[in-house]
């Protein structure tokens, strides 16, 4: 039968593909989408704790995680294309120019 | 198998085939509707009253080619018109046309004139049609073309600003009808006030004519049909975003939209012109819901061939400047009223 | 039947989620992460919470991922660079990069080395579900109120936020 | 009904503020005068039910929210209606309200934006004034203490492209400032002293003591709260920012430099009679104090040649009548010569206006002359406030006067009340100086062929407030003369006073009536002085000004006290902040400190910036390895 831990594997699995896909790409729009492969994952996590604790605290969290999610990818991406202006290049290799 | 899943089966096959021909059905009336508007007489040769003409066309588009361009994405630019016509069909699988019936008996446990029974059936009309903007910004960008790159992200850019005011629209509702299922909205409409009035949301003044004044304004808009037709303005981008498309893909597209206007009227029939209430509806309930859904047909139809289409700015200030705020003060509105009044 | 969906469901995440990775083609990636999204609606369902499940269509599949794809269109640089520029700094060599490829494998072991070593509750979920949207509802708005609203300050500032750094430049 | 009163002026404010620009002056003038005259009417219905309820309950108390609790403290939003504020409320409304309309004309030819900014203003000055009068305990009456400061300021400066009209109203503005750090001050130690800063419960508390034998906690308190006083009444030593506010437009003169907010002061001490009157040591420098304001700010008075200035020194004048009131326990007596006062001193200012605006701007008195003719409504209307003020029997200004002088007499202060009476003798003076030298002889100036009398608005306004002087002052009958002195006894419950204070009702009717004759004679004297030097014998003025030209230059510079302020305070608060805090402590402590810091951390970074690789997958990378080490060392476990 499937339980609880089944879900929190998977979500395990997710969140590390999530983290890999941040360090292995080296474009900064699939590095967003990788980050929200992490935010998934977690929300899996919370919607499988919320159901087998019998409350809606775990869904609750979910839409709190959504809501954060939109601001970060409306942010990141406004930040990506006035990137791309400058720079006509996604590569975040080269935007280091802040670094000193 | 047991006769209500036999019926059930049989609902949605039913169900699919209707929808399929009630496309057919729209090309036929709006080309007459167009041709009466415009004094002239439109399709009559094919068939009693040119009533075969839009099996004539589908049998052309059926014998073209199959073009794509060369420099399309040959696998995003197959799924565009299969994404749209998907979600076409599949939004209105949660819309509920009639009570409960046991079919003269046969079926004792009652079969709901419904596909699929939801209980957050507004929310899944609402996520389906906001998937349904994948058919058309893929279709715009995969094409690899310019008319159809502008057409996709018009579209797209459209669809997301009245998707706003429609998803208001719909709280309102929520709000009106105590539920997220159209069945007990629906349900919720029977019966009359002073006697004279149907209980349908619409009558529900002012908000619930606000709101369906929004929601018809905004579901135009989604449906791209004129006055909003952007994404396929012929003038300025040749055909949008299936300007690329030929034969059977773009019979798809033709479908997709034809089948959303039916949803859309569809849904704002159970929402706010209360489905399939009316006189006998236990018997004929079915009838009155097409009836209603006919009536906003027309509609749409009588917009189109009337009104000219907006600038695109004007549409954009519009959606975000007038109607968005107007439906979240309707919606306010709304929630105090029913609050003050405690319906 | 649950378990069988389960895994359906399960595996198209992971393998949708894979690809999303391993595209190219960023228009690819945004499309497949939109396919995992579907199969975690289909969790969530499973879950027996529809409510969340349509959310995630509405607000991830029908917006966040639309803003993604209109990105990907409208800057159309759809491949990312792959040639390898001699300049840059030591540590970031492609060698490094596999380094934190490598870390996240090590962190997805030791993930599931840490739930079963404390044995996990292999079994069925035990006690009810809370799936009625007015549940969900009367817990939003009665001791999440403080957090909702606050929520609705973040959209505003990331909305002013986005318009001010997308703008161009006025000359 | 409380809150509507000073709402509606809100309302009025926020409207012209925010859609002023979009509004033409007709709407914005209405909108305006609306809401006051609907303010008015509001008090005059609130004052109706006062009225009718018995004396002892005669209260209307409205709580409109707790604004603040913490600890001990509480200080809730509380409008409070009693005689003392009923008065007030009706004196702001109406007088208010005729202001109002009259500024219609008198502003008409600015531009609509800023006809509707003026308008704003004036309406949200009606607003805190009325907090001011209406609040039930020191923390809101301190709300409207300082909006009507900061709106005295807007006002001033209303044309703040001038120099010396923002420069005005930038002094009138720090003046009060240093008022109001006294009256905060002074709310603070009542905090402390009584554990609440409402005005009821500091009276009962108060009266369950005794007067202050020696300079205590009270006389400190009181003086402190006084100091708030001079400075937003104009008294001796912050007085000097009132003749310049007459930079700003004569309406706003009218209303906030003369009828008003100026008061806020006499009101303030009305209000904590109680208090006061258990501190009698800051009871005899609040007396001093007004009758040397009144005396000094006569003098002043005599040479000055600006319209305005001699009528805001004439406000400052009667002001010190009113502490002086004050100060001999006369409460009711301040307060009545407030409000006939309000009365008088509008119409002064308002017919003063009506002859700048029909000479477009001239407010030299040596340019006019010879102005009765050709503006009558505007010459009779000021007349009658000319004799008003100057104490004329049978007028607003004697009944009032006479009241304080007599008052003062009979608390046993014969050196203040002689100056009192040689005030009123002034006042007769440069009043008559005034409307002789504007009205009377030759006309000046022939550059203005067609004068104007005040147009309608305008002459409402004279007229209505003409009458009110005329009348006014039978409110306050005294029982010689056939009255009941009913104002007095209408006040007496707000007072709370509970001290043998004014016990020295010596059943004197003789005295009064002689004080009254001596005060009749002085204001007919002055009549007399101002119409032989000025009307009948201009000559002897000169010949008089040649012969005391030392003194006269001392009046004319206003005793140098602007100078000497300056070389006294400002001029060195200046250098040490140049010299001192900046060159110094700003230069070099400060910017020595951040500047060392932000050296030292430069340095450091210069160092440690080789580890950094500008790659934000760099540095996630290296945050990430944290997680996996840590987590993979509590597994190990």
């Amino acid at each position: 039968m499937v339980g609880l831990n089944h879900y929190l594997v998977l979500s395990g699995v997710l969140f590390s593909i999530g983290t890999a896909g941040v360090f292995v790409r080296r474009n900064l729009i699939t590095i967003l989408l990788s980050i929200e492969i992490m935010l998934n994952a977690v929300n899996l996590t919370f919607v499988a704790f919320g159901r087998a604790l019998g409350s809606a605290d775990g869904q609750i969290m979910v839409f709190f995680v959504m809501t954060v999610a939109a601001a970060e990818a409306a942010v990141g991406l406004a930040i990506v294309i006035s990137l791309f202006r400058h720079k006509e290049s996604l590569n975040p290799d080269s935007f280091t120019g802040l670094r000193w | 198998m047991t006769p209500l899943l036999v019926a059930q089966i049989a609902l949605t096959l039913i169900v699919f085939i209707a929808l399929l021909h009630s496309a057919a059905g729209m090309v036929w009336v709006e080309r007459r509707l167009a041709a009466a508007l415009q004094q002239r007489l439109g399709p009559i040769r094919v068939g009693w009253q040119g009533l075969l003409q839009p099996f004539a066309d589908v049998i052309k588009l059926m014998f073209k080619e199959e073009l794509r361009p060369k420099a399309a994405d040959a696998w995003l630019f197959a799924l565009a018109p299969i994404i749209s016509a998907t979600c076409a069909f599949a939004a209105f699988a949660v819309v509920p046309f009639g009570g409960e019936t046991t079919l003269l008996g046969w079926i004792p446990e009652g079969l709901r004139l419904q596909v699929a029974d939801v209980n957050v059936a507004i929310l899944v009309v609402f996520a389906i049609a906001s998937m349904s903007v994948y058919g058309i910004v893929l279709a715009g960008w995969s094409s690899n073309s310019k008319y159809a790159l502008l057409g996709g992200l018009r579209s797209s850019a459209q669809m997301i600003s009245y998707e706003l005011s429609y998803g208001t629209a719909l709280a309102s509702v929520l709000i009106l009808g105590n539920s997220m299922s159209l069945t007990e909205i629906v349900n919720r409409q029977a019966g009359t006030w002073f006697g004279i009035v149907p209980r349908w949301n619409v009558f529900f003044l002012p908000f619930g004519f606000l709101a369906f004044a929004i929601y018809l304004i905004a579901g135009i808009a989604e449906t791209n049909r004129a006055p909003f037709d952007f994404p396929e303005a012929e003038q300025e981008l040749v055909a949008g975003y299936h300007t690329e498309y030929s034969s059977m893909s773009f019979a798809l597209f033709f479908l997709a939209e034809y089948v959303n206007m039916v949803t859309v009227s569809a849904v704002a029939t159970d929402l706010f012109l209360g489905g399939w209430n009316g006189p006998f509806a236990e018997s004929i309930g079915w009838v009155w819901f097409l009836l209603k859904v006919g009536a906003l047909l027309f509609f749409y139809v009588w917009m189109r061939w009337t009104l000219p289409r907006y600038r695109y700015d004007q549409l954009m200030r519009f959606g975000w400047k007038v109607l968005l705020p107007l439906s979240v003060v309707n919606l306010i509105a709304t929630a105090a009223g029913v609050l003050y009044f405690e319906l | 039947m649950n378990a069988l969906l389960f895994y359906g469901f399960g595996a198209t995440a992971v393998l949708a989620s894979l690809l999303v990775i391993a595209q190219k083609n960023p228009i690819y990636s945004v499309l497949l992460l939109i396919a995992s999204f579907g199969a975690l609606s289909g969790l969530y369902v499973l879950l027996e919470a529809p409510f969340v499940a349509v959310i995630q269509i509405i607000v991830y599949a029908g917006a966040i991922m639309v803003l993604f794809l209109f990105v990907v269109m409208l800057l159309n640089a759809p491949h990312e660079d792959t040639e390898y520029d001699e300049r840059v700094h030591p540590l970031l060599r492609p060698g490094p990069m596999r380094f934190g490829a490598a870390l996240a494998i090590a962190f997805g072991i030791e993930l599931v080395w840490a739930l079963n070593r404390n044995g996990g509750e292999a079994g069925p979920f035990a006690g009810g579900a809370v799936s009625s949207v007015a549940a969900i509802g009367r817990s939003l708005f009665g001791p999440y109120a403080f957090p909702f609203e606050v929520t609705s300050v973040l959209i505003l500032v990331a909305m002013i936020g986005a318009v001010v750094l997308a703008r161009k430049e006025e000359p | 009904m409380l809150l509507l009163i000073l709402l509606l002026p809100f309302a009025g404010f926020l409207i012209n503020s925010t859609q002023g620009r979009r509004l033409s002056k007709g709407v914005s003038g209405a909108v305006a005068c609306g809401a006051m005259i609907g303010s008015f009417l509001l008090s005059a219905v609130s004052v109706w039910r006062l009225v009718a309820m018995p004396v002892e309950e005669r209260a209307i108390v409205q709580t409109v929210f707790t604004w603040i609790a913490s600890g001990d403290f509480t200080a809730p939003f509380t409008l409070r209606l009693d005689p003392l504020s009923s008065v007030m409320i009706l004196v702001i409304t109406g007088i208010g309200s005729l202001i109002h309309i009259y500024s219609t004309a008198y502003m008409h030819e600015e531009r609509d934006p800023e006809y509707a900014r003026y308008f704003s203003y004036l309406n949200l000055f009606a607003a805190f004034m009325l907090t001011l009068v209406l609040g039930s305990n020191f923390l809101i009456m301190f709300v409207g203490w300082e909006g009507v400061g900061l709106c005295s300021y807007l006002l001033i400066g209303f044309w703040y492209e001038k120099k010396s009209a923002s420069d005005a109203g930038k002094k009138a503005f720090i003046v009060n400032r240093v008022g109001d750090f006294g009256f905060v001050l002074g709310v603070f130690l009542a905090f402390v002293q009584f554990g609440t800063i409402d005005f009821q419960e500091i009276a009962h508390a108060v009266n369950a003591m005794g007067a202050e034998a020696t300079f205590g906690t009270l006389s400190l308190m009181t003086l402190l709260l006084f100091v708030g006083a001079t400075g937003k009444s104009a008294q001796i030593p912050l007085y000097v920012w009132l003749p310049d506010a007459m930079e700003g437009p004569t309406p706003v003169s009218a209303l906030i430099h003369a009828a008003t907010m100026v008061t806020a002061g006499v009101y303030m001490i009305g209000r904590n009679a109680a208090l006061f009157s258990h501190a009698p040591q800051t009871l005899e420098i609040v007396a001093i104090v007004g009758a040397a304001t009144a005396l000094m700010a006569g003098t002043i008075g005599l040479v000055q040649n600006d319209i305005k200035r001699v009528l805001a020194y004439s406000t400052v004048s009667q002001l010190g009548y009113m502490f002086l009131a004050m100060g001999v326990g006369a409460f009711a007596g301040g307060i009545f010569h407030l409000y006939t006062h309000a009365f008088f001193k509008a119409l002064l200012f308002l017919g003063s206006g009506a002859v700048i605006h029909a000479l477009a701007g001239e407010q030299d008195l040596r340019r006019m002359g010879g102005l009765k003719r050709e503006l009558p409504i505007t010459y009779w209307t000021f007349l009658v406030g000319a004799l008003a003020i100057a104490g004329v029997p049978g007028l607003a200004g004697f009944f009032s006067k006479d009241e304080i002088l007599y008052r003062t007499y009979a608390a046993g202060h014969p050196l203040l009340w002689t100056m009192g009476l040689v005030t009123a003798l002034l006042t007769a003076v440069y009043m008559f100086r005034l409307v002789f030298l504007a009205f009377h002889g030759e006309r000046h100036s022939h550059d203005h062929h067609h004068l104007h009398d005040a147009p309608a608005p305008m002459a409402v306004a004279l007229i209505a407030l003409a009458a009110g002087s005329v009348v006014a002052g039978y409110a306050g009958l005294p029982a010689i003369l056939g009255g009941g002195d009913w104002f007095a006894t209408f006040l007496e419950p707000s007072f709370h006073v509970e001290i043998g204070h004014e016990a020295s009702a010596l059943d004197a009717h003789g005295l009064e009536m002689t004080l009254m004759v001596i005060s009749i004679g002085v204001a007919l004297a002055g009549i007399a002085i101002a119409a032989y030097f000025f009307l009948t014998r201009p000559a002897a003025a000169d010949a008089m000004a040649e012969r005391f030209a030392g003194p006269r230059r001392v009046l004319s510079n206003k005793y140098y006290v602007d100078e000497i302020y300056d070389a006294a305070i400002v001029q060195p608060i200046q250098i040490v902040s140049r010299e001192g805090l900046w060159k110094v402590v700003d230069a070099t402590l400060i910017d020595g400190t951040v500047n060392g810091v932000g050296r030292l951390v430069a340095g450091a970074a210069d160092v440690i910036k080789r580890t950094q690789t500008g790659s934000v997958r760099a540095y996630a990378a290296s945050l990430f390895f944290g997680v996996v080490a840590v987590l993979g060392y509590y597994l190990w476990q």
